[in-house]
């Protein structure tokens, strides 16, 4: 298969990343729909690596799954502790800061 | 791609890697990062293993010493030259060790230095049973009013996480803007902005304001770096390699070796231009420019305030840095094409920053505006692509870091019975109550305002000069036209603070200790000197205005 | 290297503001005192520079040259013609009298908090305005002059927001929001003319590649710096739009009636008689020597707005109802002939614009320093809250004729002679302008006399029949003034011996000479 | 001798700088200091002319040099004095008539408690005036004309208390200022055409100018001569500053000052020699003038305001004279000598009789006062009898030339001007002979007033009735003196030059036909005032009379047009001020506070919303920098 597709594909999933950001409200849910985001441009990574014929960007795959991890920590928690707070994880919930 | 090509590939690949040579690391150019960063780790034993009266002092001190380590490490590699004649790249083409890096680094490190003064404060605050506190919540996983957190202050539990925290920032900040190639910017950006979501979270006073803000930074901040991460891919496939040297090669067309199996992505000016706007979108959001920058007001204003002092400042200073270096070093190739776009982005942003800043009434909401209209203007010398430009941008960066500090320093000072009082009608007829705090803030806003005798005109002048020179004069009309609306409201503080009658149940202003005495007089210090007497930074500014490539 | 007599007359006054505001809140008359003194040496030292000025000589003198910041192409670089001369000693002689009428004016009305110390800071302001007007007269770099051009605005901003009439008529919170109205419009004008200004600067610096007026207008005169002439007409605008707000010429006069209506007496006279010479200086110094083309080119226009700002000046003063807002009408009709006599090109009309800013600056500072001792007697600036006032303090009602006569030019009295000199001078350019301008004359006598008539006489008013006669110190500060105008109107020639020589060299920067007289032989 | 020049004005400008800034302590003397400063400089005046009839008639012009006054290149305004005989003239006439109504006022306000202040600012009046005739320079002359004006001011107003001085004071500064422009734009226009507004090159070249030149500045000069001298249409004011105590009247607004505008023209004589046209216009308004003063004065019963009135129509009689040119100058000067005697003893007379009724004014109150204050009613006789014309009184022998020339003049202009002078003659006749025979023949018709004050007339202390006895032997011996055997002619030809006219009547009919025309007068006069008792209330009177009390509707035009049409002007100036040039700024301002407003709402606080705003940004730019690729 032409390693093309794959480019497609995370391209794809990059959109359906963003769009999830966009229009889910729940925190989790978007902090899941941001690391889709970061797998597509994992894909993406590995793809280009593939068609370069070169290693850095599997390795680069790699080192953004660590980032991702750390992400996940550090999110996690905050959007925890706001949970526990509010009692809600939406997003929009969180809008004493406006204007 | 042709079968034969890949069949090529495979083989290659799999042949055995018999011998993989030894990164050679050269320690002493990278000591001032290191030196943080160990600092940090340090600090995260320190939280382990010592006993929790005696962190506070253990943690300040670790940070003291590592900060102005870090900051003498620096000025021994510029004075060694590494800033200009010895500048070259460093760490197998990860990081650049030249006169802006350096600049920069040490910018980043004194703002760190005078930030950290604010993060140790303890004396704004009364005591909370016995205890001195500082503006961080006691324990940051209690649930704000619950009695697990009642009885965390009563325990006088103190979060002296963010010590470390603060290290791992100015650790990450340091290595932003000498970043030489995408993966080393990528982790730099998240060593630095990690860190930051958690202190954001992290306010003892008006906890919700806090936790949102740290929601929303983060989420919008991981938004933005999938952005950037998705570009540092597309960039790759268009140039192959992530190393800024390698990528403004391709970009110049000047690359001599091509292997013929890349013919088919490398150069895919598609891929180059999608790759480098998305990222150059991850560091405009850094630096707060329009239309990226909605999240600067709610977090400035949800934040612990010396949080938002210190990430107002070296944030800033951090993100422009990568910035000049991404469009200096990788991408001056293809300069017609990004000028326009970022002229249009600095006039919306100048003029956004400044309009929307008019209407506001939370003293650290509008300081918010005008670090985005700031950035505006920052972003007019750095479309001057020159020398000149480069230099002024580090001169503008140096001369307003530490005046945002400052001000959020007063801002702390400025209290009532809820915490800060930063709504500005708290703030009417403080030259009458305080004519010192009064006058000092008064200087800032000056500053800011770019009235001449302080760093904001020096600056401003700077950048616009540069701007000119390189033939973008209407943008320097545009400046011009934004600072006076930008003139308004800073003005509107002053008249509120002198010439409005102190209501009568008006906030106090609390006498603080000499660490946050000294960062404001830092700030008053670098104002005037930077103002009146700049030449000497600049001339220091403009030798550190050459990118090594 | 010889005494830097021109830094050490700016620094000085600099330095005594710094030291007054650092004079504790209970040793308020030692603070007095001290801004007092300081205003004195200052006028000493300015004397020096008077008599050290020789007018045959060189064009600037006593000139100093420091590197300052490289970067920026500027140098520190101060040096005085004939023109900045005469503007140093009216500054320097008029802020003694306006520390002396403000005596009173900034005392604390209760003592607020300890560190409270608003009549030290509103000498010290004083001192900081004068620091910052001489080193712009003096200045002979664009950037030194543009820095202090647009710093002064601060000091200045402070004392009109700051510092007010005691009573007024809605109580003292409806006071202080039209106060800071006031100076917010006063900032805001301003600075939007400087920030225009800025951008012009950072423009001529792309041109030209360095700041010094003298270099500059030399490169500019052998040809070996071109300006496209666009270029040059948009630098010119830049630069005389920052000016034109602060003289301020019609239509972007109106800051001045709030500033000075709100303002005490005496921050009114800083204003008009002195920060607002800056911009009316600046044009014959910068606009003129750097833009010669420019100017010329907008001549035509100038000249009609500064008509209108003659004309519609006058016009407003009549139908004011405020004192102090009369005289600030009155004061942008003088500042409309003086930009007149700058434009119109011909050596008297520039020797009568420098010689007005001079005259003006003494005769407003009298008319408007008795008009503050009168309302705040009475503690209202309604000119309808007066009447009859001559009967009650007939020296009083004396010095402010006087004042109101200088105001209407009478002759005799020094502005006559400026006045007629700029009518002249744009006359023989430009009859029909200076025809209408002439109208100018009779519309002042209008509203001086309106006022006077008003306030001065018929019947007494209870409110003023009981008025005290001006004070000793009142008196020591009105009487000099009032000496002056009338030593100027008998005997100018010391002030136009040493302007002559500098306006000559302006006409030579602009290529322009007198027109001849239609009867040669006459002469 | 030069140097006795400057003392000439340097006496009274003493006198009113010690006596306007010496305080209180000089209360009790300063009235005294004033007439003696006063009296010196008519002293010095004295001296220099008799040093002047010593010399020879061409040699008799002094110069003196003080000082460079306005030095700046091309314009030189020197501080210099010309003394020649036409100064002299007036030097005498002014510090002569002067001192005598110094010496007057000195009774005359004696209750005042600001004397003091009153003789300073006579003394200034003094200085200015006599700055005026002696100046060298049309601009050091202008110097001393607004320092008249300003003198006048002040004397209008003196009593400032009462709102009509006050207004009337201001009125006259005012109206003069209209003229003053005319005097600014004159001298710019000398300095444009001969780079010069001394006299000496001014006139000497006035021939090299062109005509039109020449006619601007007589006319701008003859405006100039309009509002100092109250002629058409700038006269209006001369009646309300009749508000001003009657010494003043009598020195400055009849003898001295209002004649300034003569002095001007003939003056400028070269200039109006040169420009017909100008002088023409000179003319005109002399005689519309001499009429309508004349009118006027029939019609006021305020008998300052009468006099007023004969004062504008008998400079009307000099404006015309000036106009006429050479065959005229002298007989302007002539009569504007005469006409000071006579005049001031006029106004000094009605001084006397207010002095004696509790300051009334109103002539139907008055009636039968020749017994009792018999110094007065011969004094005021005799320049009664003078400013008639009656023959042999110095009236007779000014006028009359003055007549005569008119007719000289030549065509029909010449007609309709002697015909103007004639009936001007008639009218005066008419009013003044009404003046004196409702003053004091008749019967007594004062009343006591609301406080039940009745007047006690009386004569008037000796320190008022000297001035009024040597001003009336003036006014009944200076015509004859001056006339027989042409002195006056030959003392002035050198100055003015003169020419004989040709009259197309002869001198005798002239004479005949002024004095057919004086009997006239006084017969109508006698036939209303004299045999009929005068009512105490003013009847309503014809159209012209109603007019003519209101000043010939000259106000009430003045009122419409230019009061209210000035107020209007700045009422919706100050509108305009306010919401259109203020409000462009502040609805600029406020535009600017709107857009925020509104953008801020944008920051609506959901996190979502933000992350569109960024997701659309980002692709905005991606779009733009793909667009400016494909650009």
């Amino acid at each position: 298969m032409n390693p093309v597709n794959y480019l497609y594909l995370a391209a794809l999933l990059f959109t359906i990343g963003a769009t999830g950001v966009l229009i889910r409200r729940n925190a989790i849910v978007v902090f899941m729909c941001i690391e889709l985001m970061l797998n597509a441009c994992n894909l993406a990574f590995v793809t280009f690596s593939r068609m370069h014929g070169n290693l850095d960007g599997q390795i680069i795959a790699f080192f953004t799954m660590v980032v991702a991890a750390a992400e996940v920590v550090v999110g996690l928690a905050i959007i925890v502790s706001l949970f526990r707070t509010r009692h809600s994880a939406s997003v929009d919930d969180a809008s004493l800061m406006k204007l | 791609m042709s079968t034969a090509a890949v069949h090529s590939l495979w083989t290659t690949a799999a042949d055995p890697i018999t011998k993989i040579p030894a990164p050679k690391i050269e320690y002493g150019q990278l000591s001032p990062t290191l030196i943080v960063l160990g600092a940090a780790l340090v600090g995260v034993l320190i939280e382990a293993f010592l006993p929790r009266k005696s962190r506070y002092y253990a943690q300040v001190f670790v940070s003291v010493v590592a900060l102005c380590a870090a900051f003498a490490a620096v000025v021994g590699l510029a004075s060694d030259g590494y800033g200009t004649t010895k500048a070259h790249i460093a760490a197998m083409g990860a990081i650049a060790v030249d006169g802006p890096s350096l600049f920069l680094q040490g910018t980043i490190l004194l703002a760190g230095l005078v930030g950290l003064f604010t993060f140790a404060e303890r004396r704004l605050d009364p005591a909370a049973h016995g205890n001195r506190v500082d503006s961080f919540a006691a324990q940051a996983a209690s649930v704000p009013g619950s009695d697990s957190e009642k009885a965390a202050v009563k325990a006088g539990f103190t979060t002296t996480e963010v010590f470390p925290l603060l290290l791992f920032a100015i650790a990450g900040m340091l290595v932003f803007p000498s970043a030489n190639d995408l993966l080393t910017l990528f982790v730099a950006l998240e060593v630095f902005s990690l860190p930051l979501y958690l202190m954001c979270a992290l306010a003892r006073r008006k906890r919700l304001m806090s936790q949102e803000a740290a929601v929303k930074y983060f989420l919008l901040g991981a938004f933005a770096s999938a952005f950037t991460l998705f570009g540092i891919a597309l960039l790759y496939g268009y140039a192959g390699s992530v190393s800024y040297a390698r990528i403004a090669q391709v970009v110049d067309g000047t690359i001599t070796n091509i292997d013929p199996a890349l013919a088919n992505t490398m150069g895919n000016d598609a891929l180059l231009l999608l790759g480098s706007a998305l990222i150059v979108m991850g560091l405009l959001f850094k630096v707060g420019a329009v239309p990226f920058h909605m999240w600067t007001p709610d977090v400035y204003q949800g934040a612990p305030t010396p949080v938002t002092g210190f990430m107002a400042a070296a944030t800033k200073v951090a993100a422009f840095g990568a910035l000049l270096r991404l469009l200096y070093v990788v991408l001056p190739g293809m300069r017609w094409d990004w000028r326009p776009v970022m002229w249009a982005v600095a006039i919306i942003t100048m003029l956004g920053g400044a309009i929307v800043a008019i209407t506001q009434t939370d003293i650290k909401r509008l300081l918010a505006y005008s670090s985005i209209a700031h950035a505006g203007f920052i972003l007019a010398g750095v479309i001057a692509t020159s020398k000149d430009g480069v230099s002024s941008v580090l001169f503008y960066l140096a001369g307003y870091s530490f005046v945002t500090i400052g001000a959020f320093a007063v801002v702390t000072l400025v209290r009532d019975a809820g915490g800060e009082a930063t709504h500005l009608s708290k703030w009417a007829g403080l030259g009458r109550r305080s004519p010192l705090v009064a006058a000092v803030f008064a200087v800032f806003l000056l500053a800011f305002a770019g009235i001449p005798l302080t760093s904001g005109f020096a600056g401003k002048f700077a950048v616009f000069k540069a701007a000119a020179d390189g033939g973008a004069a209407p943008l320097v009309v545009v400046g011009v036209i934004s600072s006076a609306i930008a003139a308004f409201f800073y003005i509107r503080v002053i008249v509120l603070m002198f010439f409005s009658e102190p209501k009568p149940e008006g906030p106090t202003v609390a006498v603080p200790s000499p660490l946050t005495m000294a960062a404001i007089a830092v700030g008053v210090a670098v104002t005037l000197v930077l103002g009146v007497a700049p030449q000497y930074f600049l001339d220091l500014a403009s030798q550190a205005g050459v990118f090594v490539r | 290297m010889s005494f830097p007599l021109l830094t050490a007359t700016a620094a000085l006054p600099a330095v005594g503001a710094v030291i007054t505001a650092a004079v504790p809140a209970a040793r308020r008359t030692a603070a007095k005192w001290l801004a007092l003194l300081v205003s004195l040496a200052t006028l000493a030292l300015a004397v020096t520079v008077l008599v050290r000025f020789d007018p045959d000589g060189a064009r600037y003198q006593l000139t100093e040259s420091h590197a300052w910041i490289k970067d920026f192409g500027v140098r520190y670089e101060l040096g005085v013609d004939g023109i900045a001369v005469a503007l140093i000693a009216l500054t320097a002689l008029l802020i003694p009298f306006i520390i002396l009428a403000g005596w009173n004016d900034a005392d604390p009305l209760e003592t607020g908090s300890r560190r409270w110390r608003p009549t030290q800071g509103f000498f010290a302001l004083i001192l900081a305005v004068e620091a910052m007007v001489l080193i712009s007269f003096e200045a002979t770099d664009v950037f030194v002059f543009y820095i202090f051009f647009e710093a002064m605005l601060i000091p200045m901003y402070f004392l009109i927001g700051g510092f007010g009439d005691r009573a007024h008529e809605h109580g003292e919170a409806a006071a202080s929001t039209q106060r800071s109205y006031a100076a917010v419009k006063f900032l805001l004008y301003n600075l939007v003319g400087g920030l225009i200004m800025l951008a012009a600067v950072i423009g001529l610096y792309v041109v030209a590649g360095n700041f010094s007026l003298q270099e500059i207008a030399q490169a500019r005169a052998s040809g070996s710096l071109h300006m496209a002439t666009n270029t040059e007409r948009w630098l010119f605008l830049g630069f005389f739009f920052a000016f034109a707000v602060k003289a301020p010429l019609w239509p972007l006069h109106t800051w001045l009636p709030n500033a000075m209506q709100e303002a005490t007496a005496p921050v009114a006279v800083l204003i008009t008689a002195v920060v607002d010479k800056v911009g009316t200086f600046a044009m014959l110094r910068f606009c003129l020597q750097l833009f010669p083309e420019a100017s010329k080119w907008a001549t035509p226009a100038i000249l009609v707005l500064s008509l209108i700002s003659i004309v519609y000046g006058a016009l407003l003063a009549v139908g004011q109802r405020d004192i102090k807002r009369l005289v600030a009408y009155a004061s942008i009709s003088h500042f409309g002939f003086i930009i007149m006599g700058i434009f119109a090109m011909t050596s008297q009309g520039q020797s009568g614009a420098t010689l007005y800013m001079v005259n003006h600056g003494i005769s407003t500072a009298a008319l408007m320093l008795v008009a503050g001792f009168l309302i705040s007697r009475r503690g209202s600036r309604l000119i309808a809250d007066y009447g009859g006032v001559q009967k009650a303090a007939p020296v009083l009602a004396g010095t402010f004729l006087i004042g109101g006569l200088a105001t209407l030019s009478l002759p005799g009295l020094a502005p006559f002679v400026s006045e007629f000199l700029v009518l002249v001078g744009t006359f023989a350019r430009y009859p029909a302008i200076g025809v209408i301008a002439t109208f100018g004359i009779v519309l002042a006598a209008l509203y001086t006399l309106v006022l006077y008539q008003r306030t001065m006489t018929g019947p007494v008013k209870p409110e003023v029949s009981a008025m005290p006669d001006l004070r000793a110190r009142e008196l020591v500060v009105v009487a000099p003034l009032i000496v002056l105008l009338i030593f100027l109107g008998v005997y100018p020639k010391p002030v136009t011996d040493i302007v002559n020589p500098a306006v000559k060299q302006t006409m030579s920067d602009v290529h322009k000479t007198d027109p001849k007289p239609s009867v040669e032989a006459a002469k | 001798m030069e140097n006795l020049i400057a003392l000439l004005i340097a006496a009274p400008l003493l006198g009113a700088a010690v006596l306007l800034t010496g305080g209180r302590r000089l209360d009790r003397v300063g009235h005294w200091i004033g007439t003696l400063l006063s009296a010196a400089s008519f002293v010095f005046g004295l001296i220099l002319f008799v040093d002047l009839l010593g010399k020879n008639a061409e040699h008799r012009t002094l110069i003196k040099h003080l000082f460079s006054w306005v030095p700046v290149a091309g314009f030189q305004a020197d501080a210099t004095f010309r003394l020649d005989q036409l100064s002299m003239t007036f030097v005498l006439l002014i510090t002569g008539v002067g001192s005598l109504i110094h010496l007057y006022s000195v009774g005359y306000m004696e209750h005042d408690e600001r004397r003091r202040r009153f003789f300073g600012y006579l003394n200034l009046f003094l200085a200015a005036m006599l700055l005026l005739v002696l100046a060298d320079n049309y601009l050091l002359l202008y110097v001393g004309w607004e320092g008249v004006g300003l003198a006048s001011y002040l004397l209008i107003g003196f009593w400032q208390h009462k709102p009509s001085a006050a207004t009337a004071a201001k009125k006259a500064f005012l109206v003069n200022r209209v003229g003053d422009m005319g005097l600014s734009i004159a001298i710019m226009l000398m300095f444009t055409t001969f780079g010069s507004f001394a006299f000496g090159p001014v006139l000497s070249h006035a021939t090299q100018a062109s005509e039109g030149k020449l006619t601007a500045i007589g006319l701008m000069l003859l405006l100039a001569a309009c509002g100092k001298s109250a002629q058409v249409p700038l006269q209006s004011w001369l009646g309300d500053a009749m508000e001003g105590p009657t010494p003043v009247s009598a020195l400055i607004h009849a003898a001295t000052m209002v004649t300034a505008g003569v002095y001007l023209i003939v003056r400028s004589g070269a200039v109006f020699n040169a420009a017909p046209d100008a002088q023409l216009a000179v003319t005109v308004v002399g005689a519309v003038t001499l009429l309508f003063g004349a009118i006027v004065g029939c019609a006021k019963d305020d008998i300052k305001k009468a006099l007023a009135g004969s004062t504008m129509s008998q400079i009307g009689y000099m404006v015309l004279a000036a106009g006429l040119g050479p065959i005229g100058y002298v007989f302007a000067i002539m009569h504007l000598v005469t006409h000071g005697f006579f005049k001031a003893g006029l106004f000094l007379g009605a001084g006397s009789v207010m002095h004696g009724m509790n300051d009334e004014v109103d002539m139907r109150k008055y009636g039968g006062l020749r017994t009792y204050m018999p110094v007065t009613f011969i004094t005021f006789g005799l320049g009664y009898l003078a400013i008639i014309g009656f023959p042999g009184l110095s009236g007779f022998f000014s006028k009359d030339k003055i007549i005569e020339a008119a007719f000289a003049k030549g065509g029909t202009e010449g007609w309709i001007l002697g015909g103007a002078a004639l009936l001007g003659a008639a009218i005066t006749a008419f009013y003044m002979t009404r003046v004196m025979l409702m003053t004091f023949f008749g019967e007594k018709r004062w009343q006591p007033d609301e406080n039940g004050n009745e007047p006690h007339p009386h004569e008037s202390p000796r320190v008022m009735r000297i001035p009024m006895i040597v001003l009336a032997v003036g006014s009944v011996f200076a015509g004859g003196l001056f006339s027989i055997g042409d002195r006056f002619l030959h003392w002035l030809e050198p100055v003015t030059g003169h020419s004989e006219g040709h009259s197309p009547v002869s001198a005798w009919t002239v004479t005949g036909a002024t004095m057919v025309c004086l009997l006239v007068g006084v017969g109508i006069a006698w036939a209303q005032y004299g045999r009929k008792p005068v009512p105490a209330v003013a009847p309503r009177g014809s159209l012209l009379t109603r007019a003519a009390r209101r000043d010939l509707l000259q106000d009430d035009f003045n009122h419409v047009v230019l009061v209210r049409g000035g107020e209007h002007l700045t009422r919706s100036l100050v509108y305009v001020d306010h919401t259109l040039v203020d409000g462009v700024v502040n609805g600029t301002a406020a535009g600017f506070g709107g857009l925020s407003g509104r953008l801020r709402r944008l920051q609506n606080g959901f996190a979502r919303s933000y992350a569109v705003s960024m997701f659309g940004g980002a692709a905005l730019l991606v779009a733009a920098t793909l667009l400016m690729r494909a650009v």
